[in-house]
């Protein structure tokens, strides 16, 4: 049974989508179990998956319709992508638990079982991008990911309709970007398998035509990973999107972007032919310096807590950029697990600013005050996470920096060791000032002022903010064991030529 | 008057018309093995004899002929054939969506059942194209008003 | 300003496109690599390897029929994304 | 010269209605004058992969033995890009499908299309 599960993680919570769909049509209550159980399964799968390649030492390989790969398509479970996998079922379990409360609160009651529906659709697609050895069945995913992502960001207050259509124009721009670079790729070598791919091309690396392919399929991936000049689009649509939307999106679709992207620069295309025979992963480099640094002065710039964890986003995604810039296994090694910790530090972030919004009634980082005494646990968790997004020693983000530095340091590229520095420190100015505000400034009146008198505090309820620990707890255990994941998954996750 | 007239050309058209456009679309989606066609194709045109049924008359005719309900059942029942064939596969230890596999269920050998499982592919593909066109269409069309009926809304 | 702005990005892609086009191979020949490298077992082998004469469903639905099933998925999105963002609750 | 032509002018066209599709999504104001940019920008490419899979001489790749008796590449088309093309067109058909919702939405909302006046109107 252990041999289905890379065809199980995406198949099952496709089929589970009909079902939620089917069945909430007529009993509303059924969606969210049967959602969880879904997510649960999935959870188990990829860790089947992982568990699969660890004890086999070598890519799973797995035929869909038993037919072998340039011709059937092929899923290929290796120690990069079977990592990734894990830390997002992870993190769609806890968005999936975090959601119960949330979505009672944001979408109308007729609308759950659609709702419920594209949130397992929106996970379907991001495993199956992480999974696919394909081109062409990637675009697909990619594309299902999308539309559920363009549909509940649509579900949002004010103005997320706006918001989501200008995501879907980026995001479309974005997709048919990457077909067409599919497609140059297809007419030069006739082939849509990676691996087979990797084969072919080595001899054209010298043809325009080829070039002008690869820079289609960066553009289009670096769309939907949010790189620093595209990513214009991510700040508003998910600021304005519903708690529970943000806190699935957030964390996972950037990251699989960001996993792709490697998956092209290095397995797809001969690492040398991305670092030196064109400068490729330079370029990238450079955009990523200047991303964050402009995005980290942005952040600052916010008074909208989610608007400023947004432009953090795209922050953390230019680190990601900085790691493969460096072009050698160390800053690849960084870059891998920032994507990893980085799933886990947004996901306690967007929990923690939904659970805010929800019962203090705020998103303005100045009115946070005694937010300590009110929900100690939510602050906590706030606390651990900008603490990992700084690069505090026990947190996961520290480590993950510290391959970055090395990363950058062996490749002797000073300026971006300098921008890697500078940024943290952005960062932990960002989040001193919360702090500072939420624990040491006691200003009482403040607090009742603003409180409408009569309303009753109630409780975070232990669907919002167990999820919340449990992330901040994988953040701190990602930063104890993190020497054991580098040297036992990562070492083998550098795919080969570096 | 010229209205009603103009009404009553059209309805005994698409009345006559609609029946032969829906054999139409079964005789493509049968023949995809064979000649150009296939579940998306007929799908398309199945969903066409529904919109022209919505044009021509009126909105509750065609809510009549597909109430909006079963129309969403159906969307989520072709997908549903689709992935349960691929499921089917697992049963015998095979991959997922190998009809080869199928030949254990069918009284064929495997290459014959690979033909069978394309079969039931292309129900799958028809059945969801035409729920989720004609679904689209009347979601627009009525801007999300489904339950006033076309008199309150002026018969457009 | 706007416009041009965009007028001179159009243009730029524009050229860059017209240029890769140069390398492409001459249109319909046969020896291209995008008919020589995986579609020649798909034309011959599809009577063989599944008694469907149409290569075209044959490949979609048999040889990259997971493709498909995503695309019937994408198609099912989309009618739910409307159906949940049109509908008006009673 | 007109053997380079005849070769090339099909990827020309293609080229073309990107070109056309890309100045109508980001130069143009009204939202849904830009969703029809975008709509022409998708269908190009669906014409790109087409043009790849044609062969001169090439029949529809319905597998005939009466017209040939030995089953060759050479006579039959490429199916491969037409399968994918499928998935591309009903891609278009489900992004027109979302595009057009929120459309519906925003109307709803702002009453007006205009991209200029959404966002004085978001200002207040």
């Amino acid at each position: 049974m252990m041999i289905h599960f890379p065809a199980l993680i995406v198949v099952v919570p496709l089929m589970a989508s009909f079902f939620i769909f089917a069945f909430g049509l007529f009993q509303r209550r059924v969606c969210f179990p049967l959602m969880l159980g879904t997510l649960a399964a999935c959870l188990v799968f990829a860790a089947g998956s992982l568990w699969a390649v660890l004890s086999a030492g070598q890519p799973v390989h797995y035929y869909l319709g038993a037919w072998d790969p340039p011709w059937g398509i092929e899923y290929v479970v290796d120690h990069l992508n079977g990592l990734v996998l894990l830390a997002l079922a992870v993190v769609c379990l806890l968005a999936g638990i975090y959601s119960k409360t949330m979505v009672e609160r944001e979408v109308p009651v007729a609308k759950h079982a659609p709702f419920y529906a594209l949130f397992v659709l929106q996970a379907t697609g991001l495993f199956g991008m992480t999974v696919t050895g394909d081109m062409f069945n990637l675009y697909v995913l990619l594309e299902i990911a999308s539309f559920s992502a363009y549909a509940l960001i649509g579900m949002g207050e004010g103005a997320a309709p706006f918001a989501a259509f200008r995501y879907m124009i980026f995001g479309t721009l974005g997709a048919c970007a990457y077909l067409l670079g599919v497609g140059y790729l297809y007419i030069i070598t006739g082939s849509l398998n990676m691996a087979d791919l990797r084969q072919i091309l080595p001899p054209l690396y010298q043809s325009q035509a080829l070039i002008v392919g690869f820079a289609f399929l960066i553009v289009g991936t670096g769309v939907k990973m949010a790189f620093f000049p595209v990513h214009t689009w991510l700040p508003d649509s998910y600021t304005l999107a519903p708690s529970s939307v943000s806190v699935l999106l957030a964390p996972t679709f950037t990251k699989v972007g960001a996993y792709v992207l490697i998956r092209i620069l290095f397995t797809v295309f001969d690492p040398s032919f991305s670092t030196t025979l064109l400068p490729a992963t330079q370029v990238l480099g450079w955009i990523a310096v200047a991303g964050i640094l402009f995005c980290s002065i942005l952040a600052l710039a916010q008074a909208d807590l989610k608007r400023m964890l947004c432009y953090l986003i795209v922050t953390e995604i230019g680190y990601i950029g900085v790691g493969i810039a460096c072009g050698n296994r160390l800053g690849l090694t960084g870059a891998i697990f920032h994507i990893v910790n980085d799933i886990f530090m947004m996901a306690g972030l967007f929990m923690a600013v939904g659970a805010i919004q929800a019962h203090f009634r705020t998103r303005n980082a100045h009115e946070l005050t005694g937010l300590h005494r009110k929900m100690p646990v939510t602050s906590g968790v706030l606390v651990i996470c900008g603490l990992s997004v700084i690069g505090v020693p026990p947190t996961c983000g520290f480590f993950s920096k510290w391959y970055l530095l090395l990363g950058t340091i062996q490749a002797e590229q000073w300026v971006f060791m300098g921008v890697l520095l500078l940024g943290s420190l952005l960062n932990a100015i960002l989040f001193f000032r919360i702090f500072e505000r939420m624990y040491f400034e006691v200003h009482p009146d403040a607090l009742h002022q603003r409180r409408e008198p009569g309303t009753t505090f109630e409780r975070a309820a232990v669907s919002e903010f167990a999820p919340m620990v449990v992330t901040a707890a994988f953040i701190i255990l990602l930063g104890l064991f993190n020497e054991r994941i580098v040297s036992g998954i990562l070492a083998f996750a550098i795919p080969p030529g570096f | 008057m010229v209205k009603d007239l103009e009404d009553v050309v059209i309805r005994t058209a698409s009345r006559i018309l609609i029946p032969f456009i829906q054999i139409y679309s079964l005789y493509v989606f049968v023949h995809g093995h064979g000649s150009p066609g296939g579940g998306f194709q007929g799908g398309c045109i199945m969903a066409a004899s529904f919109i022209l049924m919505a044009v021509a008359f009126n909105l509750n005719m065609a809510e009549r002929r597909l109430k909006e309900r079963t129309n969403a059942i159906f969307c989520a029942l072709g997908v549903f054939i689709y992935a349960g064939t691929g499921y089917l596969s697992f049963l015998y230890s095979g991959n997922f969506l190998d009809y080869g596999q199928l030949s254990h269920l069918l009284p064929t050998d495997p290459i014959k059942a690979r033909y069978y499982g394309m079969a039931m592919i292309e129900l799958g593909v028809q059945i969801t194209v035409m729920a989720v066109m004609v679904s689209i269409f009347l979601d627009l069309v009525t801007a999300g008003k489904h339950e006033k009926t076309p008199e309150e809304d002026g018969n457009d | 300003m706007n416009k041009l702005a965009a007028l001179l990005v159009t243009l730029m892609v524009g050229g860059l496109l017209f240029y890769s086009t140069a390398f492409f191979p001459k249109w319909g020949d046969p020896k291209q690599p995008g008919s020589m490298h995986v579609s020649p077992r798909y034309i011959e082998k599809t009577l063989a390897e599944t008694k469907v004469p149409n290569a075209v469903t044959s490949v979609l639905a048999d040889y990259r029929g997971y493709d498909t099933m995503f695309e019937t998925s994408v198609i099912f999105t989309a009618g739910i994304a409307v159906m949940m963002l049109l509908r008006r609750p009673s | 010269m007109t053997d380079f032509i005849l070769s090339k002018y099909n990827y020309w066209i293609y080229v073309i209605l990107i070109m056309i599709g890309f100045y109508g999504m980001m130069a143009k104001n009204n939202l849904m004058k830009k969703l029809i940019g975008m709509t022409i920008f998708q269908w190009s490419i669906i014409l790109f992969y087409i043009s790849i899979g044609s062969k001169k001489g090439g029949t529809v790749p319905i597998i005939d033995p009466s017209l040939h008796p030995a089953i060759r590449a050479v006579d039959y088309i490429n199916p491969l890009p037409h399968v994918l093309m499928l998935t591309a067109i009903v891609v278009g058909v489900a992004t027109t499908g979302i595009a057009l919702s929120l459309l519906i939405l925003i109307y709803r909302k702002y009453g007006t299309v205009e991209e200029d006046e959404i966002l004085e109107a978001l200002k207040k």
